[in-house]
């Protein structure tokens, strides 16, 4: 029961990481309707910066991940201005080689700068402690933790504020959108801001019982485009219960049916839930 | 009796957007489904040419029941659409556009389209042709070789209607064919219209302009809140109280537009 | 109020508006004519800052709004109702109509009048306010588009087609309420087919042919001149 | 005569590989091919690599060597083939066919396997790094095994973890071919020692994001020894974790991990404590260790391990076999002269013991190492 | 129009091609041609379903080493000679394409892109874990060339060249035939709008179909052509990034258009191979230029191409206002 119970936790613990990427993901997803393969590398330049910042400068875990939300945020900001907002908007297929094309360019631009080793992120919170029974380290719960405050507070200012709507109402109508005043431009940026900061913070949360390296985002993404898929494209509450789910089926699985192939389950899990509902699970679009 | 409807019924969710709805169409006549917004009528369209699957109730197409029948049979059989909102393949030339509409009427495979058979060859021909005769019968000849998209509204309308006369229907659902056309435009659509009769089509459409469905439909039906509050000719409906209550209003929108 | 000075626009090498010159009176219901394609939307698209303008100037209560984007000027008070709608189709209706005064965000007081008079308007809205807008048939969206555009509290309304779809009782109604709106102070720029229902209420009005101004007056000389009666109202 | 440089080179970028190397006099430069994955998830691995090489190169440089009153200098010419099968054969193909080079350095199986699709018709050597055993059964004449078998390891492990931890293992290897060889060749010695294998698990360290629901469900059949061991850097994190989750024991490292490397990970040898694997680098005592390594450690800022060492012997054997056979093209002979060479070698040119040539590999001094009160303890057999 | 005019391209190509090997007697240059000759082959599979149809798949990689696999097996574990084994492999990877379109075909747009991505995943993933089929990691060594055919022979590398330039031609030959039949115009109504395709009496579905098992066949034959070329097989033929390299070359060159995947192919082929000499830091450069490329051209070389013909046809003929931009997007195929 224990046992269970620590394999439930983990799976809450990898599920908050899965989550709040995807979270980041389904929003880009619900304005741009292109797969941004680019958002992986976001996670993965999120969790250097926190590194750098930390080696380099000698700041705190917290002040290193707060520099590193914002410096991705920025980053996102950049590719949308300099690369998708100059595409044709109901062209998906550019804007996802072009996406594809500044992966490529990060993780070289990763190995150029970090080298192509793996690195470890070493936090103030390394040490174990008993929790509910279970041996677990503080970083872990921490993660839970963060993630989850980070969740309440996007759901809070997409349903609470009007610019918040925004987003989403752009993501359904982008002439409609303009027509009520906004401002598409503002929108697309904060969207990338906040799906560049939610990578940076999963990445720096994750990568202290990980390591860092530059395909590190690679496996993590495409998981996110099985939850988000999942979790009906632009829903927030989808991509949310969607990580959890995976992260949980990923743990038990590899507890009871197989180790060696627990990493088929995402997608295994996505094939057999559109084999029997073509829609996803949750199937209104972009929603607070 | 061409099309026989009986006790149609469509609920979305806890919404009947069609309820009940008894209903005949009589080959080579105008039938006309006028309503208020809601009321259900581009959905029973929807029934008939199998885009949704009806609740309840069944649907009779020169004897044979085709309740459940997919779009792309219903299509093969005879029956043929417009959409309200113009739905066209908008990136085509005004006779690409038109000709695949005879592609239902053809038999050609992968393997003719390979070796290109005689009957690839035969059938191109045969669609050309159906083609260009349908934008003849729609006055569009001029336009054929532009692309969809670069023609004005009411030219688009009429490529719809060639593309969907490229079928060879046998009944024709236009719905709200005139919307958005001006008045002169308008009268000319209506002489298209009993044109499309003549020819041996039969024709049912929804349609919110009162004066072209006065002067044009044989038989009016007419829904309200999914039901079918009334039917008969013109003349009855347009002094029918119920009907004018639920949708005609004032005496002046039957009469001018 | 507005004013339009050899305004043209094209697409690609496509000219859809060429010189063309109008304005409008605060407070004044102006409706424009002209028969498909004439370029009643790409006027109103101009206007709405969604479409670029290549040549001539626009001004809006006297100052230029040539080349600035659609949240400006929605922020000036001018509204477009588009054909087509552009809904947030899976918003329901109340939120559509929210967004609508997106530029009043911060003033609930004005969100909530004017939520009171669009309900008053559409009783149909409030009993679906609920549902997603997408579900709704397609006069019901017409409503909320009209909706909306009301929940900004424009000054200048750009109403491009608002009839399109409409049974003939909310026609009616709906031309009455335009109305009335005009006559809360409200200019209304009115693009219609429906002209007949449209000059009905209006103070003047302009013919647009091919992209061009090809007659302008008060609404007596348009209502009587032959040439209009014969290609706009019929019979 | 295929050797020097092209005249003309084909394009702009490998003219100026090419002009690296001084062309004076009567010297001529031999091009020595590398294809190997210097970019995407193994581009840490292709540099090791590749940085082995090139240091041997510049070494032999200063002087050069020669053959018949030529003095020859080495060239290193490296193309990446990011781990691709496909992509080395195109590499090695290309290295032959425009740099004339007769020997191509391939750090990969599956690069070694598509190369060898026609490197005994284009005359070319293929020095592979790789212990896949499959590499050499091909009976392919021109490819030579630089790493040594791995099989020499196992008994040093389990006399050391039988006599300090107990007999109960848990196997978590990197889930790779390799990982799989090593396991069937160490759980039949384990059983036959009279040890038992508690769980029998492996880790997807390319695939799997988080390894502690696996290492958690591997503690939970109470083993005394994990079997672990991938890439250094992921398997330093199984061992972290093993221990963060209260796990005592001892470890059985494969050979690709390298305590060194895990070390650094972890950031010192008392998170080691137990481990047992290939004895590291650094604490080579042979006679050109010592410069190999802090050369190293200054050149490329990185620690030097058996993947750069052994490359760089190599390169050393090679120049020797080319020497010794008289020849800087003929593949065969070149071949045909390794063990020779390998015998020729300046004792300060060698890093780590090699003692001959045999069945077309290097014969390689086995050693391990165990972590002890955080110290490096060598252990002899 | 004589029949040289409405293949001048194709002929021209075809001369080019056969000369190569004449002109640049260069192995690697020829390595370089074949593996072209292969990637596009694959491209133009793709490009079936996704320019024609409008479905993006990324199971096509997929497709390309179940092909390639089941060559393998059979000649090395079957024992089924070559030819037999071609064939065979064809139509093994027709019924995975017939199996996985069943399914996958009921999705749409992003489902399907991300549908296939996960089975095409799943095929690479099977691929690598079950190894006492396919070898795992290790692989499959040893897979022989084709056999010759009478006194043809496929041993050197100029013959094997041109053994994939022919199937090369016949692919190029069969897309052209395909698309401009009446079969081809039905797939492009399908793309344009799957509703409208439905009420002129189009079986969506049936289509869909069709084309996705064609251009799993392509996909596969490449894989064959592949795996008789390099002759060892790993998993990694199989993985995601192969199937973004595909689309890429596809968009590079031009979706939906018949000169595309082969343009597209040469050109990033050529690209990367050009950019060697960075070493490690040629995707520092690569994906700029790839980003570049999308800005500038976003509809792909030869999609640019066609849309500079129309406008300049455009001033000819002004009565037709084809202003919109994207008026060009059926002129090109
Ligand atoms: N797919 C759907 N899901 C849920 N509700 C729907 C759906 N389609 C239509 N409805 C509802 O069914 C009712 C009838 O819609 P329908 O489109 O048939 O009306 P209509 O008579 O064509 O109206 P209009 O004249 O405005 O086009 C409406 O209330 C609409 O909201
Ligand atoms: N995005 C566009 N690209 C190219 N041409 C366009 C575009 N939008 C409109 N046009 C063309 O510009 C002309 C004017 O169009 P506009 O929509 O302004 O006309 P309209 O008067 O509103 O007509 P309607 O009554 O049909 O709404 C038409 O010929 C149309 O085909
Ligand atoms: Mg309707
Ligand atoms: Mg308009």
């Amino acid at each position: 029961m224990e046992f269970l119970f620590q394999q439930v936790f983990n799976g809450v613990t990898i599920g908050s990481v899965y989550s709040l990427v995807a979270l980041g993901l389904t929003l880009i997803f619900g304005i741009l309707h292109v797969p941004n393969f680019a958002h992986g590398a976001m996670y993965m330049i999120g969790a250097y910066l926190t590194l750098t910042v930390m080696t380099a400068m000698g700041v705190h875990y917290w002040l290193a991940v707060g520099i590193s939300i914002l410096m991705v945020a920025l980053l996102a900001i950049i590719t949308e201005r300099l690369v998708f907002s100059r595409l044709d908007q109901n062209n998906p297929l550019p804007m996802m080689i072009a996406a594809i094309g500044i992966l490529f360019f990060l993780e070289a631009f990763a190995h150029l700068v970090w080298g192509s080793q793996y690195q470890r992120m070493v936090t103030p919170y390394g040490e174990s402690i008993n929790f509910l029974g279970m041996t677990v380290t503080l970083q872990r719960l921490i993660i839970i933790g963060a993630a989850l405050f980070l969740m309440l507070i996007l759901h809070l200012f997409l349903t609470r504020t009007m610019t918040g709507s925004s987003i989403v109402a752009m993501a359904q109508n982008r002439e409609g959108a303009f027509l009520v005043g906004i401002n598409a431009n503002k929108v697309a940026m904060l969207t990338f801001a906040i799906a560049g900061g939610l990578a940076a913070a999963a990445a720096s949360l994750a990568a202290p019982i990980n390591l860092v390296y530059p395909s590190m985002g690679n496996l993590v993404i495409m998981k996110a485009f099985v939850i988000i898929i999942l979790g009906g494209m632009g829903s927030i509450p989808g991509a949310i219960v969607g990580g959890y789910i995976l992260g949980i089926s990923e743990s038990l699985g590899a507890t009871y049916i197989s180790a060696e192939y627990s990493d088929l389950i995402a997608f295994v899990l996505l094939v057999l839930i559109l084999t029997v509902k073509p829609t996803g699970l949750f199937v209104r679009g972009v929603q607070g | 009796m061409m099309l026989t409807i009986n006790g149609l019924t469509k609920s979305f969710g806890g919404l009947t957007a069609v309820n009940e709805v008894d209903a005949v169409i009589e080959k080579g006549t105008i039938t006309a489904v006028i309503g208020p917004n809601g009321a259900g009528k581009s959905t029973f369209f929807h029934l008939i040419s199998g885009f949704h699957q009806p609740t309840k109730g069944s649907i009779q197409y020169n004897g044979s029941d085709i309740t459940k029948t997919p779009p792309h049979k219903t299509a093969a059989l005879g029956i043929s659409r417009t959409f309200q909102t113009t739905h066209l393949f908008e990136q085509s030339t005004v006779i690409d556009n038109v000709l695949i509409g005879h592609r239902v009427r053809t038999k050609a495979t992968i393997i003719d389209a390979i070796f290109r058979t005689k009957r690839e060859k035969n059938e191109e021909k045969k669609c050309y042709e159906k083609a260009r005769e349908m934008l003849d019968f729609v006055g569009l000849s001029h336009l054929e070789n532009n692309p969809v998209h670069s023609i004005t509204q009411e030219e688009q309308k009429r490529t719809a209607i060639a593309l969907a006369l490229a079928t060879d229907p046998e009944l024709l659902l236009l719905d709200e064919p005139a919307a958005g056309i001006n008045p002169d435009e308008t009268i000319e659509l209506a002489s298209l219209i009993k044109k499309i009769v003549r020819n041996g089509v039969t024709v049912c459409l929804i349609e919110h302009k009162m004066p072209m469905i006065m002067s044009l439909a044989d038989h009016i039906i007419v829904l309200n809140h999914g039901s079918k509050i009334a039917e008969g000719t013109p003349e009855e409906i347009k002094n029918n109280p119920e009907v004018i209550k639920a949708y005609l209003g004032g005496e002046e929108n039957v009469e001018t537009g | 109020m507005l004013k339009l000075d050899n305004v043209s626009v094209s697409y690609g090498s496509f000219k859809a508006l060429e010189n063309v010159s109008l304005y409008a009176e605060q407070g004044e219901l102006v409706v424009l004519l002209g028969s498909n394609g004439a370029g009643k939307s790409t006027l109103f698209k101009a206007v709405s800052g969604l479409v670029k303008v290549q040549e001539g100037s626009m001004e809006a209560a006297g100052t230029s709004i040539l080349g600035k984007p659609p949240s400006f000027m929605v922020k000036k008070g001018i509204v477009q109702c588009a054909e087509g709608r552009m809904l947030f189709p899976a918003m329901t209706v109340l939120e559509n109509l929210k967004m609508g005064s997106y530029v009043h965000r911060r003033d609930k007081k004005v969100q909530e009048e004017q939520l009171r008079n669009v309900y008053d308007l559409f009783p149909i809205l409030q009993e679906k306010r609920k549902d997603p807008a997408g579900s709704l048939s397609g006069g019901q969206q017409q409503m909320v588009a009209i909706g909306r555009a009301l929940m900004a509290k424009p000054s200048l309304l750009l109403l491009d087609e608002p009839s399109l779809g409409l049974a003939p009782l909310i026609v009616e109604q709906m031309f009455e309420t335009i109305s009335e709106i005009n006559k809360t102070g409200v200019t209304v720029l009115l693009a219609e087919q429906n002209a007949h229902a449209a000059l009905k209420i209006s103070n003047r009005g302009y013919v647009l042919e091919n992209g061009s101004v090809v007659m302008e007056g008060t609404q007596k000389e348009l209502m009587n001149n032959e040439d209009i009666r014969k290609a706009y109202i019929g019979a | 005569e295929e050797t020097g440089t092209d005249a003309d080179g084909q394009n702009g970028g490998e003219a100026e590989v090419e002009t690296e190397v001084d062309v004076e006099g009567d010297e001529e430069v031999v091009n020595i091919g590398y294809t190997g994955p210097l970019s995407g998830p193994a581009a840490y691995y292709g540099e090791n690599t590749l940085n082995g090489m090139r240091m041997a190169a510049e070494e032999i440089n200063e002087e050069g060597f020669e053959i018949d009153g030529v003095t020859y200098k080495v060239n290193v010419i490296a193309y990446d083939d990011m781990y691709l099968p496909n992509e080395a054969g195109t590499n090695a193909r290309r290295l032959v066919q425009e740099n004339d080079t007769s020997v191509v350095f391939v750090p990969h199986s599956g690069g070694v396997f598509a190369t060898q699709v026609f490197n005994e018709e284009e005359e070319f050597l293929i020095a592979a790094y790789t212990s896949e055993p499959d590499v050499l059964e091909q009976g392919n004449e021109l490819t030579l095994r630089i790493p040594p078998a791995y099989t020499m390891y196992p008994d040093f492990f389990i006399d050391y973890q039988m006599e300090n931890f107990g007999e109960r293992l848990a196997l978590l290897p990197t889930a790779t071919q390799y990982g799989k060889d090593w396991t069937e060749t160490i759980v039949p010695e384990w059983e036959g020692a009279g040890g038992e294998i508690v769980f029998d698990g492996e880790i997807d360290f390319s695939q799997d994001t988080d390894f502690y629901n696996i290492v958690s469900n591997a503690l939970n059949s109470d083993p005394d020894v994990l079997f672990v061991g991938g890439a250094s850097e992921p398997t330093a994190l199984v061992i972290d974790q093993a221990k963060e989750l209260g796990f005592e024991g001892g470890f059985m490292v494969m050979d690709q991990a390298k305590l060194e490397e895990m070390e650094a990970v972890l950031g010192g040898y008392e998170r080691l404590e137990g481990a047992v694997g290939v004895l590291p680098q650094l604490k080579s005592d042979a006679a050109g260790a010592e410069a190999f390594n802090t050369g190293y450690q200054e050149q490329y800022d990185r620690i030097p391990t058996s993947e750069s060492a052994f490359n760089y012997q190599a390169m050393y054997v090679l120049v020797e076999a080319m020497k010794a056979s008289g020849s800087v093209d003929d593949a065969q002979a070149i071949m045909a002269a390794m063990d020779e060479g390998v015998k020729a070698l300046d004792e300060e040119d060698i890093v780590w013991y090699l003692e001959g040539v045999e069945d077309q590999g290097f014969d390689w001094l086995g050693g391990a190492a165990a972590v002890e009160n955080g110290e490096i303890v060598i252990l002899e057999e | 129009m004589t029949f040289f005019k409405k293949n001048g391209w194709l002929i021209t190509l075809a001369i080019i091609a056969l000369l190569f090997p004449l002109i640049l007697p260069n192995q690697y240059f020829i390595q370089i041609g074949i593996l072209i000759g292969i990637w596009s082959i694959a491209v133009y599979g793709l490009n079936l379903i996704t320019g024609y149809i409008g479905q993006l798949s990324l199971a096509h990689a997929g497709f390309f080493a179940i092909g390639a696999y089941s060559l393998g097996l059979l000649t090395l574990n079957a024992g089924i000679p070559f030819w037999a084994a071609f064939f065979l492999s064809l139509a093994i990877t027709a019924v995975f394409g017939l199996l996985i379109g069943l399914v996958a075909l009921r999705t749409k747009s992003h489902f399907f892109a991300i549908y296939t991505m996960s089975v095409g995943f799943l095929i690479y993933l099977v691929i690598y874990k079950w190894d006492e089929l396919t070898g795992g990691v290790r692989g499959l060594i040893g897979i022989s060339a084709p056999d010759g055919i009478g006194p043809v022979t496929f041993q050197s590398i100029t013959s094997q060249y041109y053994f994939v330039i022919f199937f090369l031609l016949v692919t190029i030959f069969l897309m052209r035939r395909i698309v401009h039949s009446l079969l081809g115009r039905t797939f492009t109504a399908i793309r344009n709008s799957e509703d409208l395709a439905k009420t002129i009496g189009i079986s969506v579905m049936k289509n869909k179909l069709l084309a996705f098992v064609l251009s799993s066949i392509f996909a596969g034959l490449a894989g064959i052509l592949y795996a008789s070329y390099i002759r060892f097989l790993g998993p990694e033929i199989a993985y995601i990034e192969v199937a973004f390299e595909i689309l890429l070359y596809l968009l590079v060159g031009g979706i939906g258009t018949l000169a595309g995947p082969l343009v597209g192919t040469i050109i990033v082929v050529t690209l990367t191979q050009s950019l060697q000499f960075l070493e490690e830091y040629r995707m520092l450069i690569f994906g700029p230029i790839v980003v570049l490329l999308i800005l500038f051209y976003p509809q792909g070389i030869v999609g640019q191409y066609y849309m500079w013909k129309m406008k300049r046809n455009f001033k000819k003929k002004p009565s037709i206002h084809a202003g919109k931009e994207n008026s060009v997007k059926e002129a090109r195929s």
